[in-house]
């Protein structure tokens, strides 16, 4: 069980990458703690070391940070932290409007940032810590079809992943990002073109292989990869 | 819940220090390995762990230089094993000088170890692979070749080369379910092993590692990158063992032609 | 005049990339030293037409690859030229089509001695002018198949491609203490190449035609201007946004 | 010296030290150009070299690229003044300070606003001039920090990140209509020639906890240099980027879109 007596916050929306992340740190055995505002999506989960939270808005960063500070009173150590929200891409494309636009680029990169703040603060406190950030290929390189403001969120989040690779590797803390193409449950669109992966009889992504790629990024021994963004897409892009 | 159940791997250039840590990283997910170098003497590196499992661990002398020799390794392992899922290449060659020093010899022995060797490995385990439609394949580079690193010219463009490879090999094997990785990591702590000079190689006058900020072979900025955590300049090889697990396992089912970057933070790609 | 009075060698296995830039800068005042393949009356009578100025100095040399030819050649260029401010090499070549695992050793040997040990020949006997004076720019152009996956790209290719990448990067930090610069080019389909399929049919950039020579002479010409001594090691994308980083 | 002749380029945040000397370049390459800023206090920099071109070839604007009806002011009255307009340069960018551990919504808010949400209302207001013309270059101003390993602020990372990646959207939508997008990354830049102002709104910036690698007072290992690999070039001068400015600008740069340029002496070289 590789990660036994460690303690998990996913924040999981728009995708079931969360949700599949956090079942694969249960079955290896650590406490996790799933934020989520679509109940559906965490309905059939049922764990005693799984420990649901609802968010009503990703946008309010003060709602992130309360809970944040609450998770990390009652676990006193947070060791990992992953971060899969994300929102539908828009096919408006550059006539999104100016509220849609700033719905996109709170939700997920306000969203995401406020999530990790006070989790970050924990981790930083007692000197280790794991920041894996799963985000969209459009985010990373040029796609048809991809809104501004999906691009700009996206690739807002790898910015965010390089500072605290940056900033916290002195407490230990590394942080790392997973760019996905499109996945099975049809969330992490990458526009209109191909972005279909070569690889035969696994063409499409999968939650569980972001869940696989998160786990890597994050256990104990992934202690001297920080600041990385791994192209998990198929081999449709390779940089 | 081991992630290399029987699976069978091959590690050219097995003899080398992180191919040995590799190995007891194997060993504990449960695969069975080759180890094939060119000198015997590299596998004395390994004799614990061939003495605790004498039949899940093979050794061969060949060289990732010759085709035929390839071929007869591969030809062992699925002899000794039954098949072959993963191929691990290890081999390398560093080179020395830089554009206008490098003597042309060590220029072509980079290019022909780094990458040609590569490609004769991967031409070897192909067929066996094509059989079952299923491969793992890493290739060892190095952040020589990635980013901006004041090493010898041959180090960097074969290493550069090598990732190049492999991302036009990803998108050949791609149609049988093959997937090619490289890894990009930076100095490694190697000190629990006895240096072994290179095959062919000519002593290089290796500089004391300059202070940051000294004018070392390249720049200011270029000789030394350091990582952004404490106490750890270079990488301890269980966490180079750690990525080379991940890839070689089901859980990168998904990934292939990438180039992952183990450095500690030296180079983050935008 | 940008160039005035500048020296420059262009390392080109023909083509219009090696024309246009030698044809540009001599225009901004730079006097040009084009080494080119033989060319069988090609690239001279193209030439002598087109930019119709005696700041061009054509060469022939049989393959980029050999250190004696290089050398010989470099005597004789410097002999005329006295110094070099600016190397550009744009050397390409095709490996044969066919399966992955078809492709001779020799032909991928051959294929990447023209393109990656070419240049790294061409700059080993031109640099020390610019070493000893301690300025100058390097523009290697390169492919957009060494720097992405482009579908159909002959292994031996994207091996060199990539390799110059190295030599760039490498190039720029060794001799970054020598106020050098080392940058690149990564081009897709160009108008009056010699170019592969592969890359002609599937590197579809979005603009919906060919680069020209005088594109990738425009780019050159930026890496290599007096304005640019800060950039080094980069490699800019002039594939029409088939592959942007 | 015609390499932008009779051009109109629109600098938002003209009044930066880079606008100031990049409106040099652009005035002796030919163009007219029309600098945009929230205050007048920005335009002092350049006011001898306004008067030398007089009024015929260089404007100055009033506008926030917080507010889209400032930056529709902004192109209309460019479009009014020379006519059409060919090139917009986003200029405009905010730092913010703190780190991902303890930054305030509202500085990491304000950096989203102008350096991100500024270029995209620029990016909006110039587009129904350009798409009539059926040609243009915009060109983002990001930086090296959102690029690479810096010790920058948080807020200035992501949302210079996020305006590189924007440009590549931009890129491939703006194609067909002939607009090329292309980001510009500088490393650290020479702006001692200028006082400085600081941003609207800005807390001045406090060091990463445990101090960064370079500095005085890092407790990570002393290995990490990360600077130019130029000799005695630590940092970019200011004609350096206008002249890539000039390039990226100039017809010159027409087949190029989507890609983002750096110049940072070697400090990143993206492989």
């Amino acid at each position: 069980m590789r990660f036994e007596d460690r303690t998990v916050c996913v924040a999981a929306s728009g995708s079931d990458a969360g949700i599949a992340c956090a079942l694969n740190y249960l079955a290896e055995g650590a406490k996790v703690v799933l934020y989520y505002d679509e109940p559906e999506r965490v309905a059939s989960l049922e764990n005693d070391r799984l420990k649901l939270v609802r968010i009503q808005d990703f946008k309010d960063a003060a709602e992130l940070i309360s809970t944040g500070e609450e998770i990390a009173r009652e676990y006193e150590k947070i060791d990992v932290c992953v971060a899969a929200i994300t929102r539908p891409d828009s096919d408006k494309g550059i006539d999104m409007s100016e509220e849609e636009y700033q719905e996109m680029l709170k939700t997920i990169s306000s969203g995401t940032l406020f999530f990790i703040q006070p989790l970050l603060k924990n981790m930083m406190d007692h000197d280790y810590g794991r920041v894996a950030i799963v985000m969209s290929l459009a985010g990373r390189i040029n796609l048809p079809g991809v809104s501004p403001a999906y691009a700009a969120a996206n690739a807002s989040l790898g910015g965010i992943v390089r500072n605290i690779g940056s900033t916290a590797g002195v407490h230990f803390v590394t942080a790392n990002a997973v760019a996905v193409g499109p996945l099975s449950d049809g969330s992490y669109q990458a526009g209109t073109g191909d972005v279909q992966g070569i690889i035969k009889g696994h063409e499409v992504g999968t939650p569980e292989d972001v869940a696989k790629a998160c786990e890597y990024l994050t256990s104990e021994l992934a202690s001297w990869t920080t600041g990385e963004i791994l192209d998990l897409n198929g081999g449709r892009f390779m940089i | 819940m081991q992630k290399l159940a029987n699976r069978t791997a091959v590690f050219i250039g097995g003899g080398s220090a992180v191919a040995t840590v590799a190995l007891r990283h194997f060993m504990k997910e449960g695969a069975n390995v080759l180890l094939v170098d060119v000198k015997d003497e590299y596998f004395e590196r390994s004799l614990p762990e061939r003495q605790q499992y004498p039949d899940r661990i093979k050794t061969m002398v060949a060289s990732c230089t010759v085709p035929e020799e390839m071929a007869q390794a591969m030809a062992y392992a699925k002899e000794v094993f039954g098949k072959i899922d993963i191929l691990c290449y290890y081999s390398g060659f560093h080179g020395m000088g830089n554009i206008m020093t490098v003597p042309e010899t060590q220029w072509n022995i980079a290019l022909e170890v780094n990458c040609f060797g590569f490609y004769n490995a991967v031409r070897a385990v192909y067929p066996y692979m094509k059989e079952n439609q299923y491969g793992r394949i890493m290739n060892f580079a190095s952040i020589g070749g990635r980013a901006n690193r004041g090493v010898a010219i041959t180090y960097a463009t074969s290493k550069a080369g090598t990732i190049g490879l492999t991302r036009a090999l990803a998108m050949a094997l791609a149609k049988d379910g093959i997937t090619i990785n490289s890894m990009a990591p930076a100095s490694l702590d190697t000190s629990e092993f006895e240096r072994i000079a290179e095959k062919d190689s000519v002593p290089m006058k290796r500089p004391p590692m300059p202070p940051p900020g000294a004018g070392g072979p390249g720049g200011p900025g270029a000789t030394r990158g350091g990582s952004f955590i404490p106490d750890r300049p270079i990488a301890d090889l269980n966490e180079i063992a750690h990525v080379i697990v991940f890839m070689c396992s089901d859980d990168s089912a998904f990934l292939t032609g990438d180039c992952l970057d183990i450095n500690g933070g030296q180079y983050m790609q935008p | 005049m940008r160039f005035e009075n500048k020296k420059v060698v262009i390392a080109s296995s023909g083509g219009s990339i090696g024309l246009r830039t030698a044809g540009l800068m001599a225009e901004e005042g730079a006097c040009v030293a084009l080494v080119s393949l033989p060319p069988e009356g090609k690239v001279s009578a193209q030439l002598t037409d087109e930019v119709a100025c005696e700041n061009i100095v054509s060469y022939t040399v049989s393959d980029f690859a050999s250190e004696e030819e290089m050398e010989a050649l470099s005597k004789k260029i410097l002999e005329k030229i006295g110094t070099v401010d600016v190397i550009v090499t744009a050397l390409i070549d095709k490996a044969p089509e066919g399966e992955w695992n078809e492709i001779s050793d020799e032909d991928a040997h051959k294929t990447v001695r023209n393109i990656l040990t070419g240049a790294e020949t061409v700059l080993k006997f031109f640099l020390p002018p610019m070493i000893e004076k301690e300025s100058g720019h390097v523009v290697i152009v390169t492919s957009v198949a060494g720097r992405t996956n482009v579908p159909g790209t002959p292994w031996p290719e994207a091996l060199a491609y990539a390799g110059l990448g190295g030599v760039i990067r490498n190039g720029a930090t060794v001799f970054g203490k020598n106020s050098v610069t080392f940058n690149g080019v990564a081009v897709g389909p160009v108008e009056g190449m010699d170019q592969p399929a592969y890359i002609t049919e599937n590197v579809s950039g979005i603009w919906g035609r060919k680069a020209t020579g005088d594109d990738v002479a425009n780019a050159v010409m930026y890496l290599s201007d007096d304005l640019s001594c800060w950039n080094t090691g980069e490699i800019v994308d002039l594939n029409g946004g088939f592959f942007a980083l | 010296m015609n390499r932008l002749i009779n051009k109109t380029a629109v600098f938002v945040g003209g009044g930066s030290s880079v606008g100031s000397v990049a409106l040099k370049s652009y005035l002796e390459e030919g163009a007219n150009v029309v600098l945009v800023d929230i205050d007048e206090k920005y335009f002092e920099r350049t006011r001898e070299l306004r008067e030398q071109y007089g009024p015929g070839r260089v404007a100055t604007f009033i506008g926030a690229c917080t507010n889209q009806a400032d930056m529709d002011a902004a192109m209309k009255f460019a479009v009014d003044t020379f006519g059409k307009i060919d090139v917009l340069i986003n200029l405009a960018g905010f730092h913010g300070s703190g780190h991902a551990e303890d930054i305030v919504e509202e500085q990491w808010n304000l950096a989203m606003d102008v350096t991100c949400s500024g270029a995209y209302r620029g990016i909006m207001a110039v587009l129904p001039y350009m798409k009539a013309q059926k040609s243009g270059h915009i060109v983002n101003f990001t930086s090296l920090g959102g690029r690479g390993n810096r010790g920058v602020a948080v807020s200035y990372a992501a949302w210079k990140a996020g305006c590189t990646g924007m440009t590549k959207a931009f890129a491939m939508a703006l194609a067909p209509y002939g607009i090329s997008v292309t980001a510009f990354a500088p490393g650290t830049l020479d702006t001692k020639q200028f006082e400085r102002i600081p941003e609207k709104g800005s807390v001045p910036f406090k060091m990463p906890p445990g101090g960064f690698p370079g500095m005085p007072g890092f407790k990570g290992p002393a290995l990490y240099n990360g600077q130019s690999v130029i000799k005695d070039r630590p940092i970019a001068t200011l004609e350096e980027i206008a002249g890539a400015l000039v390039y990226l600008g100039s017809d010159e740069s027409s087949y190029l879109t989507g890609d983002c340029v750096d110049m940072n002496g070697g400090i990143l070289m993206q492989t």
